[in-house]
């Protein structure tokens, strides 16, 4: 492949979304309009032709490297299949939060975590346990978090009244073995 | 559809100081002045560390000027008569090489970290985002004690007792200090494991160790261990009682 | 490219993590072991032969493509992407401590970094770089920590065992500081 559709290829890939024309355009100043066009039907057609599990698609105004839908399926059932994952302490501590004080805000949970959450947020919403539930007032109306249906099923709870209330936790939490 | 914008990550961790810690100023000072970590002239290197902190505006650092202190316990024990023959003597400085090795050699880790961590960095991963189509995710292992667990670690860690309102017992030192008066008006002496039974909560073991340090500060009994983490021999002050 | 190569780059494409060996097995249930190892190899020299802006890495005991070095400036230019942040030399050595100590609690990191690590052990948890893997013994049960999967990704090491044993540093500890 020329130098250009190898810079490409590493920028789609890099992108998570779509990148219109222009912003490859911008990643080497030096090339033309139609180079760049060029080098773009250099990377669909390697991708074409060479027998790859990849595509080069153009969508929303943008260029994107997609999987090709033949594999979709199998990855779809192994990821489903693979043993299960398991949320890391510090996000299993925010979602404790977000479940006792919804609805909350961003900037309530960093002041009772200490640090920044945007990361364990993410992981949250990715795995459909919060969502968005409304907009505080005030500046910039920042989101407010909660939990979903998802999250009732995942601890099996009909609705959120049955999690312990917070003066039941103490006798809930005393199962765990305590040692001197 | 979720603004990601909201979600993008704070700086992390930016280096504001040229020292990661007191071990790390000394390592500094011992490669600086190209002397041996078995065999530091203490009083030299004292001196320089108690510049630099200075220096640095670092005087009011706990760490540091725990660290200062401990070189000048040092240095003036490097002054006192050696007793017996030099097999012996125990190097004063013995402890306090044995860390600096350490900190050594985890700081030989942490060279190595940083060059696999850069090398890392200069390659980009697939970028994934919140926009795409959502796929079916892997499923999770999580039950609900597992979220009562976690509910109790943030309220261990919480900085400030901003949840308060559920905390499920506040220290009672009242209680745990009536509780030693009666018991020592009954006997002379008692153990620490006859206030607290084993098994307590931590906050029964809390309350009773700050009930003890509070009635020894008052003069009203005195605590004894004979070895460290042996059990607690605590004794009525009849010195006290009589003033 | 043979079918199961195919479909491993797909996979492995449309991933932004490492992909676990055995999830990647588990796409084909027919493919053998050997086979799955000799379709990475087939992918991993087209990449490095066929000049490819990306390439196959093994990390965190899966394989993960990656962009080329050579790009990423300047897609981090037109900002169509961003390296994570570099830690600090503080949070290395707290790393380091876990990695070579785990499961360790907070009182021993600090002896041997000989500063609280209070906040720097709340950061670490909030990245996902540590967790929580267990409670000691003794009075309060106090947190032990260790290193996740995500700590093998962020620096390209395949396991733990990657890291230099002990007595392979340069200054050994097992030494005793010579008597005086």
């Amino acid at each position: 492949m020329t130098p250009l559709a190898k810079l490409l290829e590493a920028a789609l890939f890099s992108s998570g979304h779509p990148v219109p024309l222009d912003e490859l355009r911008a990643l080497d100043p030096d090339a033309s309009a139609a180079a760049v066009a060029m080098a773009l039907d250099e990377l669909r057609e390697h991708y074409d032709t060479g027998g790859h599990g990849v595509e080069l698609v153009e969508i929303a105004g943008g260029w994107q490297i997609l999987t090709r839908p033949e594999f979709t399926e199998t990855i779809e059932r192994v990821q489903l299949a693979v043993r299960p994952q398991r949320l890391s302490s510090a996000a299993l501590e925010t979602l404790a939060i977000i479940a006792y004080r919804q609805p909350i805000g961003r900037a309530e949970i960093e002041e009772i975590r200490g640090v920044a959450v945007g990361s364990m947020l993410r992981t949250l919403l990715e795995r459909g346990l919060i969502d968005v539930v409304g907009r505080a007032e005030g500046l910039g109306r920042p989101m407010l978090y909660g939990t979903t249906p998802a999250f009732l099923e995942q601890f099996a709870l009909r609705h959120l009244g049955e999690l312990p209330r917070a003066d039941e936790l103490a006798v809930a939490l005393r199962s765990e073995p305590r040692a001197l | 559809m979720i603004d990601t914008a909201e979600l993008i990550e704070a700086p992390f961790v930016i280096e504001l100081e040229q020292f990661s810690g007191p071990l790390d100023l000394l390592l500094t000072l011992i490669r600086d002045e190209r002397v041996e970590i078995t065999d530091i002239p203490i009083a030299r290197i004292c001196e320089q560390f108690l510049a630099r902190i200075h220096s640095l505006g670092l005087s009011d650092a706990a760490e540091y000027l725990e660290m200062a202190a401990r070189l000048l316990r040092i240095k003036v024990q490097m002054l006192l008569p050696r007793h017996g023959s030099g097999d012996e003597w125990e190097d004063p400085r013995a402890e306090l090489v044995r860390r600096l090795l350490e900190y050594q050699q985890m700081r030989e880790v942490v060279d190595l970290l940083e060059r696999r961590g850069d090398d890392r960095r200069e390659r980009l991963g697939r970028g994934v985002t919140l926009i795409e189509p959502v796929r079916p995710t892997r499923p999770l292992s999580l039950a609900l004690p597992e979220l009562l667990a976690a509910v109790d670690r943030v309220l261990r860690m919480a900085r400030k007792p901003v949840l308060h309102d559920i905390v499920p017992r506040a220290l009672d030192v009242d209680g745990a200090i009536e509780t030693i008066r009666a018991l020592l008006h009954l006997r002379a002496t008692a153990r620490f494991s006859d206030i607290v039974s084993a098994g307590a909560e931590p906050w029964r073991i809390l309350s009773a160790l700050l009930a003890l340090l509070e009635l020894a500060r008052r003069g009203e009994l005195r605590v004894r261990q004979r070895r460290p983490f042996g059990t607690m021999d605590i004794a009525r002050d009849t010195a006290g009682e009589a003033a």
